[in-house]
């Protein structure tokens, strides 16, 4: 048997259910000569701003107990140095490619959205309501629904593919902010983003991240993603994207079962450049060992 | 595909050096050593564990007959694990990544390497690379430490004296000069420096040092910093650089644009105000 | 130079700051064969209801990436018993006892603080406002500020010594919670209780956790649980509990050094049962790598 | 203080078994191997990890001499890891803990010990204290697996036949009867069984059946649980006891009231219903 690992997000059909996340695959190009960049499901780019952003002050990156904190501050080459160094060898992919467009106003957000709408290449766009490394990282629209419904609504005209939200996870009530999403168009949720954290170099008793806080990835997040999946899924009708810490095919499968139509690999990409394609593979042999034909029969099935 | 990214590779020896907190790691690394150059980092992670869960960077210090060669020092989770580590197990290793020294271009008259702590690992490794490649008339290597157990491959670095100037620092004078590695340098400078080729490795401050030691000074040094994936992607291992006057903050990154840096690119203000 | 570790929590003095976790040190007489009890800062004991309780069904323990969930549900044997059967032992113990109380309504806490007021071997009360694992367990009153306050001001009248409000991490804003705790007379706060979490068993496509949900603890939440301290530290004037992940005498270091006066062990006493007793052995080592006479000069230090 | 709680061991010996997947360890324990009883457990971490992060248990399996064994098999992250562990390394030992298998009161005319998979590895040790202290007249060790290689310590338990009945069974009928272990059982049974007295280990449906096989068999069972504290503090373990009519859920903990019980004091229906 081979398993059918096809799904649907939106319009869009994907081959496989497995994405990498935006801000640990870079532009891809970085990838190219380490991993089979056909055999992913999306690629989601790095975040894009409107103008370019030189990042937070090091040190950026802490390591914890089974994760890690990044305070990289939405580093990225802006939205118009992306349509011209990036897009190209994008274009080239065999795999859709999905831009995460980041702001701090809702303005800037709809200005990245129109510089990109319609460009070949473009499959479709993530916006990042959740970034908690910068002032004004759009994590306020990310925890406030009304907020989460307007900048919905105000993209919603700008994109012409599915247009996917990320979530915060830093919240009391995840599920209010997706049915906010939902109402304001979105064709589809994406969750969980980075979970606020700090942690502090007691040796020289300084924060360990220039920025004090940053955001927590990794397997440690993974229960607490799991659990933002499940009451998602009770909440919203459009797909959701699961991701958190996500290493093997049975950690994609823990999502898909609360209830995600695809997944995503982030961290678990620092680890391995090849890790989005070793848990598309666990993901298949599961399928295989479960006798199930199709992954689309078992979203959702531990809610049974 | 190119050769698979990372892998599974075999402990050959794991070894104290005259300070116990210093081990020598020989890894059985196939093709992957025949192409490590001096300056470059290995990534390696313990397999079967998420705790520690990110790889750690090692400088090469020394490669051929299809082994790798790191020297480390027990100074948290992952070294520690390693130190218990013996012949035959398991590491799961990424690389040679990164920048290394030059290896190519003009022939310097004198190189002077200059390591301190388990920064020199990998300057014995550069010193046969250069003199190979006959990149320098003369070669000197200069070792610093705080006593003189810890002075990296003491006998061995004698033992190329056909060759191989060297010279030694200890903080408490117990082996060589009293003092630090930049004193021997400073010493060696003050012949007229036309043709010197400096190649440094060591703790932030030390490299600090040395950019302050003579605006022009061609200098390369091999710098730290907290690595995400190691391959240029995450934008988490990033250095300030001397900014464009007027500009707005510039970063390198360790893992891609580095680990070897000209000494007189990085902003070392921005370094030391960020502790890094 | 021993470094003093003694500290003050509203009218309590004590010796150590170093406390043991309600809910994972039993009622303490399970560890008096395994740890000098003597050498805690004090003893929190597991949640106490009106009634007894006889918890969730299993499976109630699930492992995760460097933690665990649990959905225990505040098993105990109800107030009247632990009055008659288990403060007796805990009387005699050299160190302050702290109760936790628990509840669904506001009268059941104001019922369980009227039936403890007063006797002798209680030296404090820890509200548990917090706690995730049972339907109605208090968490609405943790994650909703009027009712944080409402619920601290009418048992503050009650609970003769130092009244501690321990607060949910699964909010937005934590800190407005530990403001209302504050302004209803809570003595502290103790933070953080555990992180929502949900782990699927794949092979099964079931629930680890018999209530689909449970708590995350361990190490893996230290950083979300040092960043809340952190914002909480900046909002209240009261001294802060900090707890989430503590194993080592470092690990309690980052907490004060992000605020807490004093620091809670959980999950490491299942790990080492005197971990709470090593924590305070690696404090004191601390100190004097760090030169400093006494931890108070501490709290708070790495915010300068 | 009594005895210190958890400490650090040495594996003296981890060999595979006929099935490689089940492995025999010998750990060096000292004073703690003088008081294991048949039916305790040892509480197991890896020192210097956080993941795998709580203990886990394992039946004692054999002691003497200072040392304790145990049989695994190897399902997961501590007992892969487990697996590539050498002699001399390191393992951080809680126990033995909990209540093993009745050691005290009237001697039986037969014991029956029956154990399904690794289930079959504290009961060698069970039958030899048995026998040690006169608690049984006759004693029957039942052994049953999937396959032939899986059967634990097949030969040992052979080499005892001059005190020992032995009985086989695996599902494809490789070796002995094929069927299962309670088929074997059974089949004994099927004497008038005054004075026996059934001691079982193995997964949970096969004890589960047990309970079914006559409503006043004597039997007792190691059960199993997750564990947090593996010392009776969080309540985690916990398994469903037969209420009092008409009463409220009961739990009993494995790791304090067990992990043996017996076998018609637990509620099987709510077992099979949590999955456990
Ligand atoms: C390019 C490069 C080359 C290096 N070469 C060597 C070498 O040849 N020999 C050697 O002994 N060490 C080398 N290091 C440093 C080495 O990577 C760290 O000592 C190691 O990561 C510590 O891991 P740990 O788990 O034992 O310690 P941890 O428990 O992670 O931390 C212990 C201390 O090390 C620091 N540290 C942790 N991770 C890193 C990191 N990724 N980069 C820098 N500092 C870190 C922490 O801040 C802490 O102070 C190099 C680092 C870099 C960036
Ligand atoms: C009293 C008792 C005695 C036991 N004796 C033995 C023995 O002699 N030999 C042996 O091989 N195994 C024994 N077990 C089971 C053993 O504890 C588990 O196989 C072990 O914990 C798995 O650890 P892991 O990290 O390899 O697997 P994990 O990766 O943790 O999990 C693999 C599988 O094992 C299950 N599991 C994990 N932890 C536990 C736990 N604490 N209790 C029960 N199941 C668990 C998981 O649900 C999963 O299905 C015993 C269990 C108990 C409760
Ligand atoms: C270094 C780093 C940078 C990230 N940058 C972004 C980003 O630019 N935009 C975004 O939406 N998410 C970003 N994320 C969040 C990830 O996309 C993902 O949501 C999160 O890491 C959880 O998944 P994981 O545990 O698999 O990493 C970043 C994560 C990391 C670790
Ligand atoms: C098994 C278990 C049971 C718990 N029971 C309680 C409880 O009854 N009342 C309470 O206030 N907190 C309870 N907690 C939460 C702990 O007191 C503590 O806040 C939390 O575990 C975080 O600390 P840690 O990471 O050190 O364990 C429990 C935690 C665990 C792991
Ligand atoms: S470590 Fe990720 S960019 Fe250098
Ligand atoms: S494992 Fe904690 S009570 Fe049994």
């Amino acid at each position: 048997m081979t398993p059918d690992l096809s799904v649907r997000i939106g319009s869009l059909d994907l081959a496989t259910p497995v994405l990498v996340s935006s801000g640990t695959f870079g532009y891809a190009s970085e990838f190219s000569e380490l991993v089979d960049l056909g055999g992913l499901g999306a690629i989601v780019v790095k975040s894009i701003t409107l103008a370019p952003r030189e990042g937070n002050k090091p040190p950026r990156i802490a390591e914890t107990p089974a994760g890690m904190l990044n305070s990289i501050g939405l580093q990225n080459v802006g939205v118009d140095a992306f349509i011209a160094e990036k897009l190209p060898f994008l274009r080239t992919l065999p795999v859709p490619v999905i831009a995460n467009v980041a702001g701090t106003t809702m303005e800037e957000y709809e200005a990245v959205c129109g510089k990109l709408a319609g460009r070949e290449g473009i499959a479709g766009v993530e916006l990042n309501i959740s970034c908690p490394n910068v002032r004004h990282g759009g994590m306020e629209f990310g925890t406030n629904p009304a907020a989460a419904e307007e900048i919905t609504r105000r993209c919603r005209p700008l994109v012409p593919g599915p247009l996917i939200v990320k979530l915060s996870p830093n919240v009391t009530d995840i599920a209010a902010i997706a049915r906010a999403a939902e109402s304001g168009g979105a064709d589809a949720v994406s969750l969980v983003n980075t979970f606020l954290g700090a942690a502090i170099n007691v040796e020289t008793r300084t924060p360990r991240l220039s920025t004090v806080f940053g955001g927590l990835s990794g397997p440690a997040i993974r229960p607490l993603a799991v659990r933002c999946v499940w009451q998602v899924a009770g909440a919203v009708k459009i797909p959701i994207i699961g991701m958190g810490g996500i290493v093997t095919g049975e950690d994609a499968a823990e999502f898909i079962l609360a209830g995600a139509t695809a997944v995503s690999v982030g961290t678990a990409s620092f680890l391995d450049p090849a890790a989005a394609l070793a848990v598309t593979a666990g993901l298949r042999q599961y399928l295989v060992r479960q006798n199930c034909p199709s992954l689309r029969d078992l979203i959702g099935a531990a809610r049974a | 595909m190119t050769p698979p990214p990372s892998r599974i590779v075999k402990i050959v020896s794991n070894e104290p050096l005259t300070d116990p907190e210093f081990r020598e790691l020989q890894i059985d690394a196939g093709a992957a050593a025949a192409d490590a150059k001096p300056g470059q980092f290995v990534h390696v992670r313990l397999p079967g564990t998420l705790d520690p869960l990110l790889r750690r960077p090692f400088s090469v210090a020394g490669a051929g007959d299809g082994r790798l060669t790191i020297v480390y020092k027990r100074v948290g989770a992952l070294t520690s694990r390693l130190a218990s580590l013996r012949p035959g197990a398991e590491l799961d290793m990424f690389g040679p990544r990164g920048h290394g020294y030059r290896l190519e271009g003009p022939k310097a008259a004198h190189a002077i390497l200059a390591g301190g702590g388990y920064g020199a690992a990998p300057l014995l490794f550069l010193a046969r690379t250069l003199r190979e490649r006959a990149l320098a008339s003369r070669i000197t290597l200069l070792v610093g430490a705080r006593t003189a157990a810890q002075l990296l491959w003491r006998e061995r670095v004698e033992a190329e004296s056909s060759w191989l100037d060297a010279g030694f620092a200890t903080d408490d004078g117990s082996y060589g000069e009293k003092g630090t590695v930049l004193d021997l340098l400073m010493a060696r400078l003050s012949d007229p420096a036309a043709g010197v080729r400096v190649c440094a490795c060591g703790p932030s401050a030390m490299l600090a040092g040395l950019a302050r030691i003579r605006p022009g000074l061609p200098a390369e040094v091999a710098a730290e910093g907290h690595m995400g994936c190691g391959m240029g992607v995450c934008q988490g291992c990033v250095l300030p650089m001397v900014p464009a006057a007027g500009g707005p903050a510039r970063y390198a990154r360790v893992c891609h644009e580095g680990p070897v840096f000209d000494v007189h690119a990085i902003d070392w203000a921005a370094v030391k105000a960020a502790r890094l």
